[in-house]
C-alpha cells in the first residue's frame, strides 16, 4: 500500500444536485466566509477598475519626485523614481488576479483532466504514465523548477505562470484521480457504460462534474499559492516581466526598508496579506460548505 | 430470569438531548424517563433515527459535544446523577460501573493496537493491575466469551479477526470490570445470522454469570423477544410505549408498536410482499408536528391527536396515545 | 436546565503543559547557551584568535573563479591581485591613476620603433609554499612564469578571458595558438633573456602594453600548480602575492598574510600621497613599513545592500563597505565634498571616489528602424530620431534618483577619469530639452503612429526595471506611446551579453569599466572592426572615426593624440549614436580603526595590502579621537 | 530481510522516476538553461573564441549525446568540476551539511510545535484556544515568507531593532556561533511552516477523533488526554509521516534557497540557484540527480515506515 490517503470523501450522490444548493445556503450563513468573500470581491472590483483603466493608469508615470511622503496627491507616497505607490499597489491588485486566476484555472483544468484520465483508466498505461509525470514533477524542488522554466522560456512573458501551472496541477490531479477511482465504481457510471456511452463522454459528462466541489476548493487554494509564489519569484528575479506586482514592489522595498522608507513594503505586503488572508478564509468556508459529511 | 425487584440500577428522568445543526436545533431525545432494574434486560426498540442510540450513548455521556448537549434531565446510576459529574469522575465510572458495546465491530476497535493491548488498557485503567498481571486476566476473559486460543489472540490486531470474534472481544472488554450496567447498541446487527445467534446466546450466559443489568438498543423485535424482560418503544425521540416484553408482543397498545409487530416476517406468512408496512415517513425532526408525532402515519388518527401531544401513562408500563388499542 | 460542558481535565492539561514547559525550557536553555557563548555581535573572524589583525569588508558579489586566466570580473580581480603578482600595479594614492612597477624592477625599456619591450623582474621573489612544488617549498618567480601565464590566455582549454588585450599584438602568439597551443613550443614575441629579464616583441606599436600588465589576466602563475591542480586552480590560487587563500565559498573569501612576501617599505610620496585630501585616513602611519600589515583579509559577498549596511553599522562584522545609495540622505551631511552627519562622522571615515568608467545606452545601428537603412532619407530621419531621444533623456533625474546627485554626467565617451577628458565640451547633449526633441521629431515627420517600437534590454532586477520605467516615461514625454517602449529582460548577464554579441538588442544599456587610464579603452567601443561580437555593441561603422582610431592607437600619450581623441568623441556625439554618459560615485565608509584609502577602480584590490588596523576595537567609537 | 528485499525491488521500480526527473531537469536546466559561453568570454571576444568556448563547454554536441554523458556521470557519480574549477563532489560535500544544519532546527521545530499546537487545538476543539490557534495559523499562512524574513531581520538583527543576532552570514565553528547564526532563519522558517503544519495536523487529528474506536476508548473510561496522545496519535502517523517525508527533498534542496540567498549562507540551495543563473552545468547535473535519488529513497523509506506504524499495511 503506498497510495496516500485522500482527505475528501465522496459527496452524497443521491442529492448531487442539492449539494450545491445546500453548500450555497451553508456558505451564506458562514459570516466569516461571507465577510472574506466580500473582501475578495472588493479586491476584484479594484482589479477590474485597473483593467478597465478607471484608475491606477498612472502607475508607470513619473508624477512626483523621489520618496515623497504620504500626501493628498500621493496617498502612499512615491517611489525612488517618483512613481505613485498607491497607483502601483492598486495596479498590482490586477496583476495578482491575473496571475492567480490564470494559474488557478489552468492548473485546476489540467489537474482535473489528467486526474480524471488517470483515475478512470486506473492501472492502465495511461494511469502509469500520468502517475510517473506527477512523480517527476513532485521530485523536482519547486523554486529550482520555476527558475529552470523561467530560463528555458526567457522571452516568454508567461514563463512564471507556465512553471507554476506545470507544478500546481499535480496536487489537484492526485485528488481527482482518487475521487474518480471511487466514482467509476458507482452504479450510474456502470449504467452509462452498459448503455454504451463512450468513455470520453462518461469522463467529461458524468464523472468530472461530480468532482466540482473538489475542483472549486483546489482552485481557490491554487489561487493563493500562485499569489504567494509570485512574490518570492519576483524577488528572485523570475517573476512578472512587464508590469507591476506586489512581489516587484517588495523586491524594490528590500533596499529601502533599512533606509527607513517603508511605503513600498507596507503598501504591497499589507494589500497582499489582506487578499491572501481573505482568500484563505474563503477557501476554508468553501471547504466547510462543500464537505459532504457536514452538509446538514 | 426475572428481574430482581428492588432499587433500580439506573434511573433516567426527563432526559432531553439536543443537537445543534446547520439548520437549527434538533431534539433527538425528548423528555425520556425510565428505570433499569438490577439483573434485568431492557430492550430499547425503534426505527433508525428514533433516538434510541442517542439515548444509549447519553447513559455514558458519550454524545459528541458540541454539537450535541444534554439539555435537561438526570441519569442516576446507583443514586448518583451522571449529568453534572466532572469528566474525571465520569471517566472513572465508564468501563467500570457502566460499559457499552457498539454496533460496528469492524471499526470500534483501534486498528493499530493489538487486542491484548486494548484489553489491558481497560484492565489497568480500572483494576489495580500491572500490564503483566492484566494479560492472563484478559486471556481468561477471551476464553469466557468463547474465543479459542485466547493467549494467541491477544497478539492479534483487530483486522486479523472475523466480525463475530471482534464483537466477542468487545463483549469481553465490556465485562472486564464487572459492570453493573451494560449498554449494548445493536450488538448483533452487523453480524451474519449464525454468528448473531451464537453471540446472543453467549450474552445471556454471561449476563447470568456477571449478574448485571443490560440495556439492549435494537431495531430487531425478534432479538427483543428472545432476550428482554421489558422493552421501551421509541418514536421520534420519545417513548411511545413501555411494558414487559410479553405484554408488548401479545397486546400492543400503541398503533406504532402494533405496526412494528405486524411488519415482522413470520415463518407462517406466505409472501414477503404481503407484509403490512407502516405508511408515510418519519417526520422531519426540525419541523415536528404539534400534536402526536405519529399522527400523520396513524390509521386511527383523530382531531385531538393533531392538536394535543399525548403523554406516557406510566413509567413501567404505559402508552403515549390518546386512543390506545 | 443544566448545560453539561466538558471541563478541562486536569490530567490532560498537565500532560500538554509539561510538554510545552519542557519545550519552553529547552528554548530558554538554548538561548542561555547562546548568550553565554557570546551571541551578541559575534566577531566575524569566527575561529580566528583575537591577537590576529583581521580586516573584513563587504563586496556586492562573489567571484566566479580565482584563476587569473578568467579574471574578467572585478570581484575575482580583487582576490587575484592579492594572491598573485603582476609586473605592474598602480600607485596606492595617486588620482588620477598612475602606473608603478610591482614585480618589475622598473618601467620597461622600449625600442625606438616602439616594438621591443624589455622588462627586468625582481630577484628573490618566491611563490608561496605549496605541495605542488618539490619539497613543498615555493620556488623563485622567473621570467618564464610570465611567458607561461600569457600563453595560458591563448589556450582555448582554459576558456581565457583576457586574450583580447594581446591578440594580434605580440609576434608569434596567435600562430602559437593556431598550432594547437603546445606549451613546449616557443613564441617568438615572448622571450626570457635570462631568469629575470623578459623581452616582448610587438607586431605594431601598443602604447597601452605596460598598462595591460597591471591587470589580473597577466598575473604570474606557476606551471607546477596548473599541472597539479588543473581546473582546481580556480579555487586554490598559488601565487607570490601579499596574501594566500585560506577558504573560498559563495559567501566569503578568507586570505591570510603571505609570511614570505618581499620586504618593500612604503614610500608615501612615491604612492602619490596627497596630504590635503588623504591625511584624514591616518595613512601616514604606514610610511616606511613593509606591507602587508594585516594578518587576515576577509571578503564578504553580500548581494543585498541593506544587509551589508546593517552588517557594517552594527559592529565590526564588516569594517568597510560601499554606502548603499538608499542610505545616502540619512548618512551624508553634504555631497560635494562628501561629508558625514555627526553621528556617523564620530564612527566612520568616508571617501567618495568617481568611477573610472561610465554607464551609457547605445543604439544598435543594425536596426533599420532607427539605425542604418538602405533608404538614405530614412537614415537621415533615423538620425534625427536618435538625436531627439538623446534630448528627451533626463540625466539630471537619473543622477538624482539613482546616484543621489553624486554621479557626474558628461557628453561623449571620454570619461572624467581618463587623462584626456575635456571638461570644456558643450553639455548640450546631456541637457534635457523636451520641446527641442518634440520639434525635431515633428520636423522630421515622426508621429506617434510611425515611431518605431524601442526594445530596451536589461537583466532581470528591480533596479534595471526601474531604469526602464524611467526611460519609458521620458520617451513618453517626447511623444512615444507607452506601448512603443518595451522592456526585454534577460535572466543574467551572460544571456544579455549573448543578445548583444549576436546583435539582437536594439538598445544596449551597459556599463564599461576602464581597464587602464587611457581614453583609448572607451573609444574602441565604437571602432568599426570591433562590431559584434566585439565590444562595439552599437555596430556603428564610421570610416572617419575608424581612421582616426587607427592613427591614434599607435601613438604614445601626447597632445596630438588627445586632439585625435577629442575629434573622435565629437563624431560620436554628432551622429547621436549613444545616449551617454554618467560616471557614478562610490562612497566608501569604514570604521575609524581601519587605516585605508579604499578604491575599486582600475586599481582593483591592489590597495588591500596597504590596509592596517589601529589596535583599539572599533566599537568604542574612537570617542572624540577621530573627530 | 523482508524490508531489504522490498527496498531493493522499490529501488528498481524507482528507476523510471529517476530517469524522468533527470530527463526533465536535464532538458530544462542544462539544455535550455542559461548559456555560460558569454559569461566566460572576455570583454571583446572574436567569433572564433565564442566557438572555442562553446566547444569547451560541450554545447556543440547533440542533445542525446549530452544526456547520455550525463547518465554516465550519474552512474559513476563523477560530475567533474564546477565553473570555479572546484570538483562538484567537493562542492556538494561542503554545501550540503551547511544546508542540513541550517534547515533542520526549523524543520523539526516547525513540525513539533505544529503538532503540539494541533493537539491543543484538537483537544479544545470548537472552543477559544482552538479558534485562537487556527486564526493564528491562517495569519501565518497568509504572510509571505519573504516578508517574514525581512521583518525578522529588521526586528531581531538590525541595529534599528533588537540587534540580537548577526544580520547575515554563517559560522558554525562553535555551538554559540552556530546558534547565533541559525536562530533568525530558524524562526522565520518555523513561522511560515507553522500555520500549514498546525492546520494539517489538526485536521488529521480531528478527523481521527470522529472514529468509532475513539468512542470505544472513551466508553471504557480512558482519559481524554491519553486517548489523544496515544490512541489517536498513533492512528494519525501515516499522514504525518507522509507529510514529513515528502517535504524532505523539497526542504533539503529547494527550501533553503530563499533563506540562503537572503542571509548569505553558503548552502546547497544557493549554490544550485547560482548554478542555474550562471548555467554551471556540472553542479546542476549533480544536484538534479541527487534530488531524484533522494526522492526515490524517501518514497521507499516512507513505505517502510508505514509498515512499522500500521499493522494493516503489508509491503508487496
Amino acid at each position: 500500500m503506498n497510495a496516500v490517503t485522500l482527505p475528501l470523501t465522496a459527496p452524497n450522490r443521491a442529492s448531487g444536485e442539492s449539494l450545491w444548493h445546500k453548500a450555497a445556503r451553508k456558505f451564506g450563513r458562514d459570516r466569516l466566509g461571507m465577510l472574506a468573500l466580500g473582501v475578495v470581491l472588493a479586491y476584484f472590483l479594484v482589479a477590474l477598475g485597473a483593467w478597465l483603466g478607471w484608475w491606477a493608469g498612472g502607475w508607470a508615470d513619473l508624477t512626483g519626485t523621489k520618496w515623497e511622503p504620504v500626501s493628498s496627491a500621493h496617498w502612499f507616497g512615491t517611489n525612488i523614481i517618483g512613481q505613485d505607490i498607491f497607483d502601483r499597489a492598486v495596479f498590482s491588485t490586477a496583476t495578482a488576479f491575473e496571475v492567480g486566476l490564470s494559474v488557478a484555472l489552468a492548473a485546476t483544468f489540467i489537474g482535473a483532466v489528467f486526474g480524471a484520465f488517470a483515475g478512470f483508466f486506473v492501472g492502465s498505461w495511461i494511469d502509469e504514465f500520468l502517475l510517473w509525470c506527477m512523480g517527476v514533477l513532485d521530485a523536482i524542488p519547486f523554486y529550482l523548477f520555476v527558475a529552470a522554466v523561467a530560463y528555458a522560456l526567457t522571452d516568454n512573458p508567461w514563463a512564471m505562470q507556465v512553471a507554476m501551472i506545470a507544478t500546481f496541477w499535480v496536487g489537484t490531479g492526485r485528488l481527482i484521480r482518487g475521487e474518480v477511482i471511487k466514482l467509476r465504481g458507482m452504479e450510474y457510471v456502470e449504467a452509462a457504460h452498459s448503455i454504451g456511452v463512450s468513455e470520453l463522454a462518461i469522463i467529461f459528462r458524468h464523472i468530472l462534474p461530480n468532482t466540482g466541489h473538489i475542483l472549486l476548493v483546489q482552485a481557490s487554494i491554487t489561487f493563493v499559492s500562485a499569489i504567494k509564489a509570485e512574490v518570492i519569484l519576483s524577488f528572485l528575479g523570475l517573476g512578472i516581466k512587464d508590469g507591476m506586482s506586489w512581489g516587484l514592489m517588495i523586491d524594490e522595498s528590500t533596499k529601502e526598508v533599512l533606509a527607513g522608507f517603508y511605503n513600498n513594503f507596507l503598501a504591497a505586503s499589507l494589500l497582499m496579506f489582506g487578499l491572501v488572508m481573505a482568500f484563505n478564509a474563503v477557501a476554508d468556508a468553501l471547504q466547510d460548505a462543500l464537505d459532504p459529511r457536514k452538509v446538514g | 430470569m426475572a428481574g430482581d425487584a428492588g432499587r433500580p440500577v439506573l434511573k433516567v428522568r426527563d432526559l432531553t438531548v439536543e443537537f445543534a445543526t446547520e439548520d437549527g436545533v434538533i431534539r433527538a431525545v425528548d423528555s425520556v424517563s425510565f428505570d433499569v432494574l438490577p439483573n434485568e434486560t431492557l430492550g430499547l426498540v425503534g426505527e433508525s433515527g428514533c433516538g434510541k442510540t442517542v439515548t444509549g450513548l447519553a447513559m455514558l455521556r458519550l454524545i459528541p459535544m458540541p454539537p450535541g448537549r444534554i439539555a435537561s434531565g438526570s441519569i442516576e446510576l446507583d443514586g448518583r446523577d451522571l449529568v453534572p459529574l466532572p469528566n474525571r469522575d465520569l471517566e472513572d465510572l465508564r468501563g467500570r460501573d457502566i460499559s457499552m458495546i457498539f454496533q460496528e465491530p469492524m471499526t470500534a476497535l483501534n486498528p493499530v493496537f493489538t487486542i491484548g493491548n486494548q484489553m489491558t488498557d481497560v484492565l489497568c485503567r480500572h483494576r489495580d493491575l500491572t500490564r503483566r498481571q492484566a494479560r492472563p486476566v484478559a486471556a481468561e476473559l477471551l476464553a469466557k466469551v468463547g474465543i479459542p486460543e485466547p493467549a494467541d489472540r491477544l497478539e492479534d490486531y483487530p483486522h486479523q479477526l472475523s466480525g463475530g470474534m471482534r464483537q466477542r472481544v468487545m463483549i469481553a472488554m465490556a465485562l472486564s470490570c464487572n459492570p453493573k450496567l451494560l449498554i449494548a447498541d445493536e450488538p448483533t446487527t452487523a453480524l451474519d445470522v449464525t454468528t448473531q445467534a451464537q453471540v446472543l446466546e453467549q450474552f445471556r450466559v454471561l449476563q447470568a454469570e456477571f449478574r448485571m443489568a443490560v440495556v439492549l438498543v435494537t431495531h430487531d423485535l425478534g432479538v427483543v423477544a428472545e432476550t428482554c424482560q421489558r422493552a421501551l418503544v421509541m418514536y421520534c425521540g420519545s417513548i411511545v410505549e413501555s411494558g414487559t416484553t410479553a405484554d408488548l408482543f401479545s397486546r400492543p397498545r400503541h398503533p406504532y408498536t402494533a405496526g412494528l409487530l405486524a411488519s415482522i416476517p413470520r415463518l407462517r406468512s406466505e409472501r414477503l410482499a404481503e407484509l403490512p408496512v407502516i405508511p408515510g415517513r418519519v417526520p422531519d425532526l426540525l419541523n415536528l408536528p404539534a400534536g402526536c408525532r405519529f399522527a400523520d402515519r396513524c390509521p386511527r388518527v383523530q382531531e385531538r391527536c393533531r392538536a394535543e401531544r399525548p403523554v406516557l401513562t406510566g413509567r413501567d408500563s404505559g402508552v403515549a396515545c390518546h386512543f390506545p388499542l | 436546565m443544566k448545560i453539561v460542558g466538558k471541563k478541562f481535565p486536569r490530567k490532560a492539561i498537565s500532560v500538554l503543559f509539561v510538554g510545552l514547559n519542557r519545550l519552553i525550557s529547552a528554548f530558554l536553555a538554548i538561548f542561555l547557551v547562546c548568550s553565554l557563548a557570546g551571541c551578541g555581535p559575534p566577531s566575524g573572524s569566527g575561529a580566528a584568535s583575537p591577537a590576529l589583525k583581521t580586516f573584513h569588508f563587504a563586496m556586492d558579489q562573489a567571484p566566479t573563479t580565482l584563476d587569473p586566466v578568467q579574471g574578467a570580473n572585478i570581484y575575482a580581480n580583487f582576490v587575484i591581485v592579492n594572491a598573485y603578482d603582476t609586473l605592474y600595479s598602480y600607485q596606492y594614492l595617486a588620482r588620477p591613476y598612475l602606473l608603478k612597477p610591482n614585480l618589475a624592477v622598473d618601467f620597461p625599456t622600449v625600442s625606438a620603433d616602439g616594438l621591443i619591450y624589455t622588462f627586468r623582474l625582481k630577484k628573490g621573489v618566491r611563490f608561496i609554499d605549496d605541495p605542488c612544488f618539490p619539497g613543498g617549498r615555493g620556488r623563485e618567480v622567473v621570467a618564464e612564469d610570465f611567458i607561461y601565464s600569457i600563453k595560458r590566455q591563448f589556450d582555448p582549454e582554459n576558456q581565457p578571458q583576457g586574450a583580447w588585450l594581446w591578440q594580434g599584438r605580440i609576434t608569434g602568439l596567435d600562430e602559437w595558438k593556431a598550432a594547437g597551443s603546445d606549451y613546449a613550443q616557443p613564441v617568438s614575441g615572448l622571450r626570457a633573456i635570462d631568469e629575470h629579464t623578459l623581452e616582448i616583441r610587438l607586431t605594431r606599436p601598443y602604447p597601452q602594453l605596460t598598462a595591460t600588465l597591471a591587470q589580473g589576466y597577466s598575473a604570474l602563475v606557476p606551471r607546477e600548480a596548473v599541472e597539479k591542480y588543473g581546473k582546481g586552480l580556480g579555487v586554490r590560487p598559488v601565487g607570490s602575492g601579499p596574501f594566500r587563500l585560506v577558504s573560498y565559498d559563495t559567501a566569503r573569501v578568507v586570505m591570510e598574510r603571505n609570511p614570505n612576501y618581499r620586504q618593500e617599505p612604503v614610500d608615501l610620496a612615491a604612492e602619490g600621497y596627497n596630504p590635503a585630501t588623504q591625511k584624514f585616513s591616518g595613512v601616514e602611519a604606514i610610511q616606511g613599513r613593509s606591507p602587508p600589515f594585516i594578518d587576515r583579509l576577509e571578503f564578504n559577498f553580500i548581494n543585498e545592500s541593506s544587509a551589508s549596511w546593517s552588517s557594517f553599522t552594527k559592529g565590526d562584522e564588516v569594517q568597510l563597505t560601499v554606502l548603499p545609495i538608499e542610505q545616502i540622505d540619512r548618512v551624508l551631511a553634504s555631497k560635494r565634498p562628501v561629508t558625514l552627519r555627526p553621528e556617523y562622522a564620530a564612527k566612520y571615515h568616508v571617501y567618495g571616489g568617481l568611477e573610472a568608467g561610465f554607464v551609457f545606452t547605445a543604439f544598435n545601428m543594425d536596426y533599420p528602424e532607427f539605425g542604418y537603412n538602405p533608404d538614405p532619407e530614412r537614415e537621415r530621419r533615423n538620425q534625427a530620431l536618435r538625436c531627439a531621444m538623446l534630448k528627451g533623456y533626463d540625466w539630471e533625474a537619473r543622477n538624482h534618483s539613482w546616484y543621489f546627485g553624486l554621479g557626474e554626467y558628461f557628453p561623449g565617451i571620454i570619461v572624467p577619469a581618463s587623462p584626456e577628458f575635456d571638461p570644456a565640451l558643450s553639455r548640450a547633449s546631456v541637457t534635457r530639452d523636451v520641446a527641442g526633441a518634440r520639434k525635431l521629431l515633428k520636423d522630421n515627420g515622426w508621429t506617434p503612429d510611425n515611431l518605431p517600437t524601442i526594445v530596451y534590454g536589461t537583466t532581470a532586477g528591480t533596479t534595471e526595471r526601474l531604469f526602464f520605467e524611467q526611460f519609458r516615461a521620458w520617451m513618453r514625454d517626447i511623444g512615444f506611446p507607452r506601448a512603443k517602449v518595451v522592456q526585454k529582460t534577460y535572466a543574467n548577464f551572460g544571456d544579455i551579453s549573448r543578445a548583444w554579441k549576436r546583435s539582437q538588442l536594439p538598445l544596449v544599456a551597459k556599463g564599461w569599466g576602464l581597464d587602464y587610464p587611457d581614453a583609448e579603452n572607451t573609444l574602441q567601443l565604437f571602432y568599426g572592426p570591433n562590431a559584434s561580437p566585439g565590444s562595439n555593441d552599437a555596430n556603428w561603422k564610421n570610416p572617419e572615426y575608424d581612421r582616426l582610431y587607427e592613427e591614434s592607437s599607435v601613438l604614445q600619450p601626447s597632445p596630438e593624440r588627445t586632439a585625435l581623441y577629442h575629434r573622435m568623441n565629437q563624431i560620436v556625439l554628432d551622429d547621436c549614436v549613444a545616449i551617454t554618459g554618467i560616471s557614478r560615485t562610490r562612497i566608501y565608509l569604514w570604521h575609524k580603526n581601519v587605516i585605508a584609502v579604499p578604491d575599486r577602480e582600475i586599481l582593483g584590490g591592489f590597495w588591500l595590502k596597504y590596509v592596517d588596523l589601529k589596535p583599539e576595537p572599533a566599537n568604542i567609537p574612537a570617542l572624540v579621537k577621530g573627530g | 530481510m523482508e524490508i531489504l528485499q522490498y527496498a531493493l525491488r522499490k529501488l528498481l521500480a524507482g528507476l523510471p522516476l529517476i530517469f524522468g526527473v533527470t530527463l526533465v531537469s536535464f532538458a530544462l536546466m542544462v539544455y535550455f538553461g542559461p548559456d555560460m559561453t558569454y559569461q566566460l568570454l572576455g570583454k571583446n571576444p572574436t567569433p572564433e573564441q565564442i566557438l572555442e568556448v562553446r566547444h569547451q563547454l560541450g554545447y556543440d554536441q547533440p542533445f542525446l549525446q549530452r544526456y547520455l554523458g550525463f547518465l554516465r556521470e550519474i552512474v559513476t557519480f563523477n560530475f567533474g568540476e564546477s565553473s570555479t574549477g572546484e570538483p562538484v563532489t567537493a562542492l556538494l560535500a561542503k554545501t550540503i551539511p551547511v544546508s542540513l544544519i541550517l534547515i533542520l532546527p526549523g524543520f523539526i521545530l516547525g513540525h513539533v510545535v505544529g503538532l503540539l499546537l494541533a493537539l491543543a487545538a484538537a483537544y479544545w476543539r470548537g472552543r477559544w484556544p482552538d479558534k485562537l490557534i487556527m486564526a493564528i495559523a491562517v495569519i501565518g499562512m497568509s504572510v509571505s515568507f519573504l516578508i517574514v524574513i525581512i521583518g525578522f531581520q529588521i526586528v531581531l538583527s538590525s541595529s534599528d531593532g533588537l540587534d540580537l543576532f548577526p544580520v547575515r552570514g554563517w559560522n558554525a565553528s562553535s555551538l554559540g556561533s552556530y546558534l547565533s547564526y541559525v536562530t533568525v532563519p530558524t524562526l522565520a522558517t518555523m513561522f511560515v511552516a507553522l500555520g500549514y503544519d498546525t492546520r494539517f495536523y489538526r485536521s488529521v487529528i480531528v478527523e481521527e477523533m470522529t472514529r468509532d474506536h475513539v468512542r470505544t476508548a472513551r466508553a471504557f473510561g480512558l482519559p481524554e488526554s491519553r486517548i489523544l496522545l496515544r490512541n489517536i496519535l498513533k492512528n494519525c502517523l501515516i499522514p504525518f509521516i507522509t507529510r514529513v517525508m515528502f517535504s524532505i527533498p523539497q526542504v533539503a534542496i529547494g527550501g533553503a534557497l530563499l533563506i540562503e540567498s537572503y542571509f548569505g549562507i553558503p548552502g546547497i540551495g544557493k549554490a544550485t540557484y547560482e548554478a542555474i543563473v550562471t548555467g554551471d552545468q556540472p553542479v546542476l547535473k549533480a544536484v538534479v540527480s541527487l534530488t531524484a535519488i533522494l526522492f526515490v529513497l524517501v518514497v521507499i523509506l516512507n513505505d517502510v515506515l508505514y509498515r512499522v506504524v500500521d499493522p494493516r499495511v503489508t509491503l508487496k
